[in-house]
């Protein structure tokens, strides 16, 4: 069956003001799985009226395609744990990269007969090829595949400035001369996959959720540029608002960290100042601690924070910290958790996971809620949260962290860190507050020590 | 449709993408970001014509990469961020 | 541009101007009516096209009519949306 | 010299991107003059563009026109006083319709060859007349060439829908056949004439700045619609802005009025209770006062509340306010205005005024901040306000104001009224708070009461 153009680009129409409104659903927490489903039923309008375009021949290789991917996407969705999310989403961007990139190679090797579709293709190759391999690197980092320290040499900067220059020349000249020539084709392709690796190599693996949350705009872009190569209402209208809501969105969380996007993109935080020694930060001041002692402080605590970080998602230790909680609020203690907005690997990410054990939403406290209450807490439980309590960031000004916003900790009547050791966190810096007189360290994997103190809780 | 045509219509995309987005609350960033990252993912229905068309080996080769990558990212996009925003929902 | 590209700038225009206009403070409620006011005076681009189109005296009278309606809608609306903002701004 | 219609277009969507900006601009009080200035660039760049389109072919006409309308404009505006300043609007929104009404007229009689022409300009004929027709009853009963009451006859509603479903149906027929007949369109216009005059005559003149807002979003439409005959994307884009933008625009102001939208347009407020006997609220219970007098109660009060209303503006006292204002501030006296969002006779109408005399911006105080000190207010002035102090519309549930949100002055300790006579504001009520225990009228003009009472405060 086939459809005239007219109802197809009616139906594109529709499947275009469904991702507004999904997009506008999904920025407020009433509307969010509202605007999810809206977003999802335009685009299986969009794929299914695509179907009946009078240029598709033949359904094999579609048909193929479909399945293979559905099977892949819905074994990813489902089989992710929470703590993955942020690679998760670094990987389907990636691969939504790779798609425009193959798109736009196939229209390219179709034919492109006009100036704008050939400046359109070579624009979707280059961003569609640089999204694919930087979100792969940013995946790699995530999923610890690589450090998650900048990585870097001399001179990368004009490496990258050189290959940019290249490829953007490459485009033009095919463009201008309106002759394709296959070789410069693959040789921008080879530029923009590398230029994509090497500008996400420097960026430390902190920087990630900023990083993966630009190359989402860049994938609509891409996305927006394989429009123009086609002359796709849908691809252009569609690509370009995710472009721009990428890109407010990293500026958003890049607030939200206290950071520029320009320091984020050239890796400066991993520059500034040097490298602290935690030996002389921790000699002879680090107290370790017991669950016994933990749980006799509580005891007495009439007013608990618990200061969630990477380190619970790691360990999985969500339902066991709420467990914990439901045993000092049974004895009358008022227990909240404080959360940093970049606490764990992506925004929101302790919303997720505390959600996941069905904390109650009220009891999650935004920095700015919290900090002010810290003085009047008996005991701060800091549980794998490590930078977002560094108080260097609020006293040293040549950290790299310095400026971030904190939380407070430190101004906790007793503060009890549970880690497993003294190793850092994602910046890699040495804690002062692991040193500090009121600081007590519960050394242990995380889920473990918490279950351990609960249970000494409840007997003593 | 010319090129001023699609122009407009990338412009008034982007200002409005631009708008649409304002205060997002942090607890909502990852959401929103595998919602917008499954929606870019409309590169599915230009990947379609690509594979349909007929053409080439290569061609088909390419167009059925993006098929699958495009399908992967919209259908584990979709799924995820549902499985997320039920997570809040559930309190 | 055919009919469906005309649609889809009207679907898109129509959200923007939906998400443009929020929380304006009542202050602004005046001025901002007539600025948009004198923006939708933009008839005056059709109107300059009918009148210098040489046609029959009633096209000609027609868009003489439209263009001077536009004019004064355009021009006393920008200028006294100025005038009104001035007033605000003196303090 | 004529132009490409690629460069035409592009030009046109810079003035489009210029509008959008201008009006995001407007709507925030920091970038409001630049917001009028962008968007004022963007017609000037749409308007010299167009001049040089290839479809224009003589000039007179267009210079004429161009000269006329803008002497027109420029008077206009420069000659309007602030107090006027609704009416002007509505003066203008009907030009802006009628200019749309004209165009789609010209384009008509031009000849339209497709079906979505047909349709387009009839559309455009109907909203533009209607807004119009609808203005110039709005223009007029704030003008007060008619009364400002609700008028009509009973099955006006039904006589309206006929109207509407006639021109509907003409329309329609014409599209359908294919077929223009010049008899059925001006039959169109007619009908669309009275239709605009019969929707607003039975709407209070008190709801006209809600009319105003609604006709403003239909003359945007009207824009639109001719965009769609014409083919244009600039008219297209920049009248379902305005549209859009109109709509909101109205429905903010009704929540600010707390009315609904429909209860406006049906005139639902007027037709509630019964009228009240003036006569009977007022017999015996009315204080007169004298200038000396209220300025030796305002010698000795520590703070004084002034509530400005439309008969500030009829009496163009703000000048004489700020006077009096300023010379219980150097008796040490605290003096704050209390602005009601829909004192005057548009929204925002008193900050303007306000302005204009140059009372700082920080002593007005809105509804909402200010309801609440009154009953620590020694002296609440209340100058040529009525009906948003109505005290019926918190009690009683019968008046046709009941649910309005007003200013509690009648919880101050003395209130001073300063208008002319005993008859009553827009909406037609008499006031229970002149004739409250705590209330002294003030009989005169607005303005020479002030400075009759300031001069005896001076003196004193
Ligand atoms: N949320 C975002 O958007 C986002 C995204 C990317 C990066 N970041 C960055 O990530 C950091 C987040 O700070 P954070 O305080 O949450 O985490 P962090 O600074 O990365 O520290 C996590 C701590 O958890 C401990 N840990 C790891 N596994 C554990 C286990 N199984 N049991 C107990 N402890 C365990 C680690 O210490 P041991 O190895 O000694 O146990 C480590 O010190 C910040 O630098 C932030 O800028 C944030
Ligand atoms: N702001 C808006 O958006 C808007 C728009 C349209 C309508 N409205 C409606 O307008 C009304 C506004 O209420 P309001 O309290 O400001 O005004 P109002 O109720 O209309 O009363 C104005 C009062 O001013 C007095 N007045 C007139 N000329 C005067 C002069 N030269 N000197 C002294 N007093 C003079 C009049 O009494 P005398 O004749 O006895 O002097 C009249 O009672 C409300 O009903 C509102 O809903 C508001």
């Amino acid at each position: 069956m086939q459809i005239a153009q007219h109802w197809i680009d009616i139906a594109y129409l529709i499947a275009a003001a469904l991702f507004i409104l999904g997009i506008k659903g999904l920025s407020k927490p009433k509307t969010a799985v509202r605007g999810n489903l809206l977003a999802a039923t335009g685009m299986g309008i969009a794929a299914v009226v695509t179907l009946l375009h009078h240029d598709i021949v033949s359904y094999e290789v579609i048909i193929a395609g479909l399945i293979v991917g559905a099977v892949i996407g819905a074994i990813l969705a489902i089989r992710v744990q929470m703590t993955s999310m942020p690679q998760l989403i670094a990987l389907l961007n990636g691969f939504g990269g790779g798609a425009s990139f193959a798109l736009a190679a196939a229209e390219y090797f179709k034919g492109v007969d006009s100036t704008v579709a050939m400046a359109a293709s070579g624009a979707a190759v280059l961003i569609g090829a640089v999204t694919l391999t930087g979100s792969f690197v940013a995946f790699a980092k995530l999923q610890e595949l690589i450090g998650g320290q900048p990585k870097g040499f001399p001179g990368m900067k004009l490496v990258n400035l050189v290959l940019l220059v290249f490829s953007l020349g490459a485009i033009g000249y095919m463009t201008w001369t309106g002759q394709p020539n296959d070789t410069l084709f693959w040789a921008v392709v080879a530029a923009a996959a590398l230029l994509g690796i090497m500008l996400v190599m420097p960026i430390g693996g902190a920087d990630m959720p900023v990083v993966i949350a630009l190359l989402n705009s860049y994938s609509g872009l891409a996305a927006s540029a394989a429009g123009f190569v086609m002359g796709n209402s849908a691809l252009i209208i569609t690509g370009s608002l995710v472009g721009a809501s990428g890109l407010i969105l990293t500026q958003i969380m890049c607030k939200a960290m206290n950071r520029s996007l320009t320091n984020v993109l050239f890796g400066v935080m991993a520059e500034a100042g040097e490298a602290m020694d935690a030996d002389e930060v921790y000699k002879g001041k680090i107290k370790s601690s017991s669950a016994d002692e933990v749980a006799m402080i509580l005891e007495t605590a009439q007013r608990v924070v618990i200061v969630p970080g990477f380190g619970l998602a790691m360990a999985q230790a969500q339902h066991a910290v709420r467990d914990l909680a439901d045993t000092l609020e049974a004895r009358g203690t008022v227990v909240e958790y404080a959360i940093h907005p970049v606490a764990g690997r992506m925004p929101g990410h302790m919303n997720v996971l505390l959600a996941e054990a069905e904390v109650s939403y009220d009891k999650l406290k935004d920095m700015d809620t919290i900090n002010p209450t810290f003085e009047q807490t008996d005991v701060a439980i800091v549980i794998g949260a490590n930078d977002v309590t560094n108080p260097l960031a609020r006293e040293d000004k040549s950290s790299p962290i310095y400026g971030m916003p904190i939380l407070n900790v430190d101004k906790a009547r007793t503060v009890v860190v549970v880690k497993r050791s003294l190793s850092p966190g994602f910046a890699g810096l040495p804690n002062p507050l692991f040193a500090k007189d009121n600081t007590l360290m519960l050394f242990g994997d995380g889920k473990q020590a918490i279950i351990d103190t609960t249970n000494a809780l409840k007997e003593g | 449709m010319d090129f001023v045509a699609q122009l407009t219509l990338f412009v008034l995309a982007i200002f409005l993408g631009f708008e649409l987005i304002t205060k997002v609350p942090p607890t909502l960033h990852t959401p929103l970001m595998s919602g917008s990252n499954a929606i870019s993912g409309i590169t599915l229905v230009g990947a379609l014509l690509a594979a349909g068309h007929g053409g080439s080996t290569l061609i088909s080769v390419l167009g059925f990469v993006a098929v699958v990558l495009a399908t992967i990212n919209v259908i584990g996009g979709f799924m995820v961020t549902n499985r997320m925003l039920a997570m809040f929902k559930r309190k």
